[in-house]
């Protein structure tokens, strides 16, 4: 078992996507060579937002959909930490749909990690911005109306730095895009298909094998327009990889060369002269 | 004793707050106490706006009410001001000519504008009107010109040879008048002129929250608490601070906690509306123990209400803020030297309890200058309480007093587990209801030990009755008193910085204070009822205010002897 | 008098609520009045639930302490239950083999679902466990089997004959063995048997919103409120009502207000941390004078805390939610009964007076079924009050009452103009400061009208002492009182159930019943310094229970008993 | 002067492309034949959020970043309305900007105008969403980190039934994309560069009009892919005009047909009826 793995007891359901998902992250860290005291978890609420207690690491599990700036606050204070947001689908496309956006556009080196199982699963079972239209529940007994949110078609629509489509069949294709994701600098999101065996009985394991097809050796993500255009496929075939990366320089680079400093705990010990430097301002 | 009052008026963008700024920096530099203060509608030109420039020989800390000189930058000026001019006080400028028979003692027209075109720039109108203030009241010109120089240099020679000219030129335009009254006897205030400090409450805000060691502050701008981002933004080369514009307050609170998560002293600034919406993340943090500093700046409401007025509204709402029940200090400075002090002290106490404190400045604070014959630093910050932890660290182990030893994440061996359920001493999340019991008392009892580093109010005794109040109205509140006691009548006061918690000795002592009379910005009297949870003891008798400008003096006295009465 | 409780334990996912739901059924069908009530971890399977069916054939309206009769779907079951089963009791299902010294009277190990597998499925298990639980208690299974028939009507004949095997294969595993206790002295409850309601919190919850005449319901999920969603989601195509799920609590109250403004009954549900981020909107609801109800249903924070327990810690935080002052309702319901009359009330005063209010649930009152002998609409809902206006119409027309004659967009010629600002009497924002006072007295007086349409508490006088309490408690503090009657203790209760604003008649009274003891699931007792602030009277003899759970009638009457003695 | 405008005064800075907005999208309410009851505009906070009040028209002006979900809500309830929600660039994309994102998956027959100047006015010239990077105020005096935002783009990305860009410096132009967006049945998304005579420096009306063009005659804007690309175009080309269209049937069509029904207001009188048709439940 990887280091990254802990014996807290696991609240998931038998047969949840979310193991393989865990267990593939959990992998990835380790084989990247990290400590477990140089990597945070940060996640909000949900099932998928347990994920950073069941690993071995720092963990910050604060709101439901605000795992984002937390990571990007902790990220922009200590750039040396390896720093991921983990948690549904629910968390990061719907009640923290806004620091989606706001992040790409700063670039934080910071890894999301959505657990996108296409449900609410911890409040059983309501549609989430990527159920399909109609969508049926407790909730939504007539069916959902709304169209289904497109999170990779939007991080590009913002160009972003990274972002990844896997799926929690493909230990392999995960596990590799869990890597690259994580050793990008910049701003990585990775959505996850993953199959919520409980309240998702429209894209369950089977569903999703039958579709998924890994993107062909000769895709260039580099290509902002014929990448928007492969986060367009949906339904019959879903191309899993890295379908955009552009490198570009990142949040904490710009803003220590704007700062002129790489250090972030400012002493207090020396607040007389500072003090004193300040005064004739207000003579 | 001069105890002169000046409003300079005008539209939004017309250069009244210049005026404003430039007589008062005259002013000290010639030993005054000065006091200023901004009106201003909630646009960027047009409209109306005034400051109000007030001025001593003696320490004053408070609003003016009646006028001595009226500066008007457009028409309108005179229509909203002139009935607050005294009888024998002077007006100059864009002046109505069709002088009705209630006209002042003294009206002298001048027009800035044209004659600054003639300088060859609009932008001179503001030196020609400060000019013929200065001329007016009786001020040296030299001292004037120093500061033209000094605040020009920047500039070069050529900009600061014209300014010198408008400045003759607004003097030379008042010598051709005959004035009806002498301002001032002597042209210098105070013994040692020089060595008096004009300080903004924003200002002070952001200086304290600076010496405190914030190097984190991310916030949504939402006046009047803007002008603290702006001041620390303006150094954050300088002391190497990060200071993030956020989409929304939401991420704004979010972004510090992580940032205080990860080791930085980290703060927030916003506005009620803004405070709303970081109400979750304020629970966050006191369930995750980790240290924050709140700054909400209070404008009338409900909802966006008065976005560019003053007000004391928030103070229940902010004391039970967030749901369930934790710990939290709310402290409201009464001046920018207090500002620099308790920032210091938020911060400072934050960082030991690991709770949420949050400030309560308003716009009055925000927006007005307060002068000191010194400026210190009465708090020592004091570097965040850490542990180096290792593999058996327990983020939220049980101690006696409820505070748990912090580590930061990546600095050791020690994994930092924050977690906003319930959760075990580790961090983990828990089911566990014995130990949800537990930790709630962990929290819970930290107010008791809180209670102990609150400040007692300022009180001075009075016989009569005493003046309760709280935040930035302390200067009116002093002045108040003092006019009363002149007039015979013995009031005392008792004002708060300190609002929660409070300590038992200080709420027994409250209750024995002569007939208190609660003066607060607010409808429902938020202190008074505060005040009476806490001691059961009835604070019935109050005056209060609500209509975005701050109390005056005056009106004050008047409304006291009222109640009294 | 038979009074018996049952706990039914077992992991999320095994069935434990079906078996408490089918139990309870075939109770009330017999006559008994049942209370059952769901413990659940925040996961969707494994961990550790139970229901708790209690039932007497006299009224009852609290849940039981010692149980009577235990079924264990899983190992953990016995291990966490045992404690309090009676000593008499009886315990069934899986039962660990290497018994300990201390175990009860009667153990039965009975394997439901090697039983069901042979049945053909494992869904048969539940089933069984009812057969089971019958023969125990002694119950008819005609009852039993004619529940069963109407219950899976839909499914066919086939699925009602095994579910008719599975009972009776539960009851012959009794009969095998000798039962050491005998439960029912006759097999029927009351004297009217089939005429009792059984209802849950949330539900009637809904229905009180449908009956209101409510047709728009935007929320975003969060328990313990999504069960309310469902209920009216379930009844939105029957009865026409939009139900939208929002991207967001921000987004759910502001498409409410939308919604309210252009004329629709609108409501929002949420529970502490949603409310955190719908403090704003309250604000924009409270300054735009738009009719609201907005519900939260309580569990135990701070933030994310214990997502599905009970609580009462949020009552401090929504008196004075959002910044600045504005009139708000405040109400509690006791129980179903009293949640469909309060819900009527709610949407009747929230229209006729303009402003928000706010329901204040819990997951007791949300998870838990009461038994009726009948259920009624004590409350007459009323049409929105609305006026057609014409070219000169005035939304925020200052008037006499405060309330201003209420128009809808796009149903006449009047222009209807909403603001958040601070504005004049059409609706345009205004700098005017006298305009200002007026309109904000004009909203704040309201208040006193307010009051007088608080129903007073529910009063029952006591010579020793009253059990002061709020909302969801009622049923557990009036068993109690009971019960401390019996044993010769005489304590009245006092019972709030409209909590904000209070009339002043009530304030005067409450102050002369003897010896409060304010009982709260609450750490600092929120009602008790809420009458502290209006009635300037201490309440300080206080019980608080904040571990998640709900009160228990037994472990109170020791309390109450102690701080008494 | 159109019909729609009205007499009270106005807070904004003299040159203000505010002005234009006003008086274009006055005319184009005027040139549709719509009543002022008919319309209700609905706005947040901001310079550009006080616009409504100059309207002649029903009018809501509620919270900062907050117009879309009320403008939802109102169009919900009474289909016939016109409802226009229109407020500034930070309003609209940077506190609202998850609403945004939601709406377009909904479709509600909405039109939002967004008065992009590229900074926040109200509060004195700080950053928008769209400001460029190392954009220099005030509060941000290193100049900002972040990229700008791309809302045609985002827009685009999530399949919006309607998406233009217009320019207060050509008259006909907005005017003609305001009724195009208003009597689109769908929802609707116009960004309008509207120069802030005040605060930006970089983004003036000379500084737009150097760069913007008309979309020629023969773009097809029903093409997804060729539109994204049309919306990467900024710099020293601006395209003008309707970028973007797609028609799909609209939020109230669809919930009514769910529902079916058409009126909004459910008679409270027949309670009793509703509540002994329920009771039978609790049995
Ligand atoms: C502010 C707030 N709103 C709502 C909730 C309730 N809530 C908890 S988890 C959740 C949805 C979870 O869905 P998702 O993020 O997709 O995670 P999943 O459980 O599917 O893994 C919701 C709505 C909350 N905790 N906080
Ligand atoms: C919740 C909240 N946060 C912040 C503010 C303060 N505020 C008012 S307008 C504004 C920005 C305005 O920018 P924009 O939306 O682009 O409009 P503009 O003034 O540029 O037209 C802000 C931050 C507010 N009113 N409410
Ligand atoms: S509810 Fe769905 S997502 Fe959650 S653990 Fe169960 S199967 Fe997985
Ligand atoms: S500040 Fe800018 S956007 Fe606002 S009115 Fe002035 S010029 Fe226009
Ligand atoms: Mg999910
Ligand atoms: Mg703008």
């Amino acid at each position: 078992m990887s280091p990254f793995r802990n014996q807290i007891e696991i609240a998931w359901c038998p047969g949840c996507g979310n193991f393989n998902l865990l267990t593939d992250l959990s992998e990835a860290l380790s084989e990247l060579g990290l400590k477990p005291s140089q990597v945070v978890l940060v996640s909000g609420i949900g099932q998928a937002a347990k994920a950073p207690h069941y690993i071995q690491a720092n963990v910050f599990n604060g709101l439901h959909g605000r795992s984002i700036p937390v990571a990007f606050g902790i990220q922009a204070v200590n750039p040396e930490l390896t720093v991921i947001a983990e948690s549904g689908d629910g968390c990061m496309y719907g009640e923290g749909g806004n620091h989606l956006i706001h992040a790409i556009r700063r670039n934080p080196n910071i890894t999301v990690i959505v657990h996108d199982n296409q449900v609410y699963g911890l409040t059983k079972g309501q549609a989430s911005p990527t159920s399909e239209t109609d969508f049926v529940s407790k909730t939504q007994p007539l069916g959902t109306v709304s169209e289904s949110f497109h999170p990779i078609a939007l991080a590009i629509s913002q160009d972003v730095s990274f972002v990844a489509r896997g799926f929690t069949g493909d230990k392999e294709g995960l596990k590799s895009i869990f890597k690259q994701a994580i050793q990008w600098k910049g701003f990585s999101l990775v959505d996850v298909l993953q199959p919520c065996v409980t309240f998702n009985r429209i894209n369950t394991f089977g569903w999703y094998r039958d579709r998924v097809y890994p993107l062909p050796e000769e895709y260039d993500p580099e290509d902002q327009v014929s990448a928007f255009k492969k986060s367009l496929e949906w339904g019959d075939k879903i191309p899993l990889g890295v379908i955009y990366r552009h490198v570009k320089s990142v949040f904490s680079d710009r803003i220590f060369e704007k700062l002129g400093r790489k250090d972030f705990l400012n002493p207090t010990s020396n607040y007389q002269t500072v003090f004193e430097d300040e005064k004739p301002g207000f003579e | 004793m001069p105890d002169l009052t000046i409003t300079i008026g005008g539209e939004a963008g017309q250069g009244v707050q210049t005026i404003g700024e430039v007589l008062s920096r005259i002013l000290i530099r010639n030993g005054f106490y000065v006091f200023s203060i901004q009106d201003y509608h909630s646009r960027i030109r047009g409209g109306h706006n005034s400051v109000q420039v007030r001025f001593s020989d003696q320490p004053i800390q408070a609003i003016g009410t009646d006028m001595d000189l009226l500066v008007c930058l457009n028409p309108e000026t005179q229509e909203i001001h002139q009935p607050a001019l005294k009888k024998d006080g002077i007006m100059i400028g864009t002046i109505s000519s069709t002088p009705s028979p209630s006209l002042p003692s003294s009206m002298i027209s001048i027009h800035f504008n044209e004659m600054a075109k003639e300088l060859g720039n609009r932008i001179f109108a503001n030196i020609i009107a400060v000019g013929a203030l200065i001329e007016i009241l009786g001020i040296d010109e030299k001292i004037a010109e120093l500061y033209l120089e000094e605040n020009f240099q920047k500039k070069g020679k050529d900009i600061i040879r014209l300014n010198k000219e408008a400045l003759a030129l607004g003097q030379n335009e008042i010598r051709r008048h005959q004035i009806s009254r002498k301002f001032l006897d002597k042209r210098n205030g105070s013994q040692n002129p020089g060595n008096l400090f004009i300080v903004g409450g924003n200002e002070a805000l952001g200086l304290g929250a600076i010496l405190a060691g914030c190097t984190f502050y991310s916030a949504y701008p939402m006046t009047p608490s803007t002008g603290v981002m702006n001041f620390i933004s303006s150094r954050s080369k300088k002391y190497g601070i990060i200071v993030e514009q956020a989409e929304d307050e939401i991420a704004a609170i979010n972004m510090a906690i992580g940032a205080s998560y990860a080791g930085a002293k980290a703060m927030t600034a916003t506005s009620g509306g803004g405070f709303c919406l970081m109400a979750e993340g304020l629970g966050l943090a006191a369930m995750t123990e980790t240290p924050i500093v709140i700054l909400d700046g209070m404008r009338p409401g409900p909802s966006t209400g008065l976005p560019t007025r003053t007000s004391q509204g928030d103070l229940e709402f902010v004391l039970s803020a967030s749901h369930d029940e934790f710990p939290r200090f709310v402290f409201a400075p009464r001046d920018p030297q207090d500002a620099i002090d308790t920032m210091i002290r938020a911060f400072n106490l934050s960082d030991y309890f690991q709770v949420p404190v949050i400030i309560l400045s308003d716009q009055y604070l925000a927006d007005s200058n307060w002068t000191f014959s010194q400026i210190k630093v009465n708090e020592q910050p004091k570097n965040t309480q850490t542990v180096i932890g290792d593999q058996n660290y327990q983020r939220y182990a049980l101690t006696e007093s409820g505070i748990s030893p912090r580590a930061l994440p990546g600095m050791s061996d020690a994994l930092v587990i924050a977690d906003s359920d319930e959760h075990d001493e580790i961090g983990h999340l828990t089911e566990d209801l014995e130990l949800r019991v537990q930790m709630h008392q962990k929290r819970m009892k930290k107010i008791e030990k809180m209670r102990e580093k609150t400040r007692p109010p300022f009180y001075k005794a009075g016989k009569t009755a005493t003046i309760v109040g709280w935040g930035s109205t302390y200067g009116v509140l002093y002045e108040a008193r003092e006019k009363l006691a002149k007039s015979g009548v013995d009031v005392g006061l008792l004002h708060f910085n300190d609002i929660y918690p409070l300590s038992k000795d200080i709420l027994t002592f409250i209750k024995s204070v002569p007939q208190p009379v609660v003066v607060e910005g607010n409808y429902q009297g938020q202190l008074a009822r505060l005040l009476e949870r806490e001691t059961q003891t009835p604070f019935d008798c109050r005056i209060n205010r609500y209509d975005g400008r701050p109390f005056f003096v005056n009106e004050l006295v008047n409304q006291i002897r009222e109640v009294l009465s």
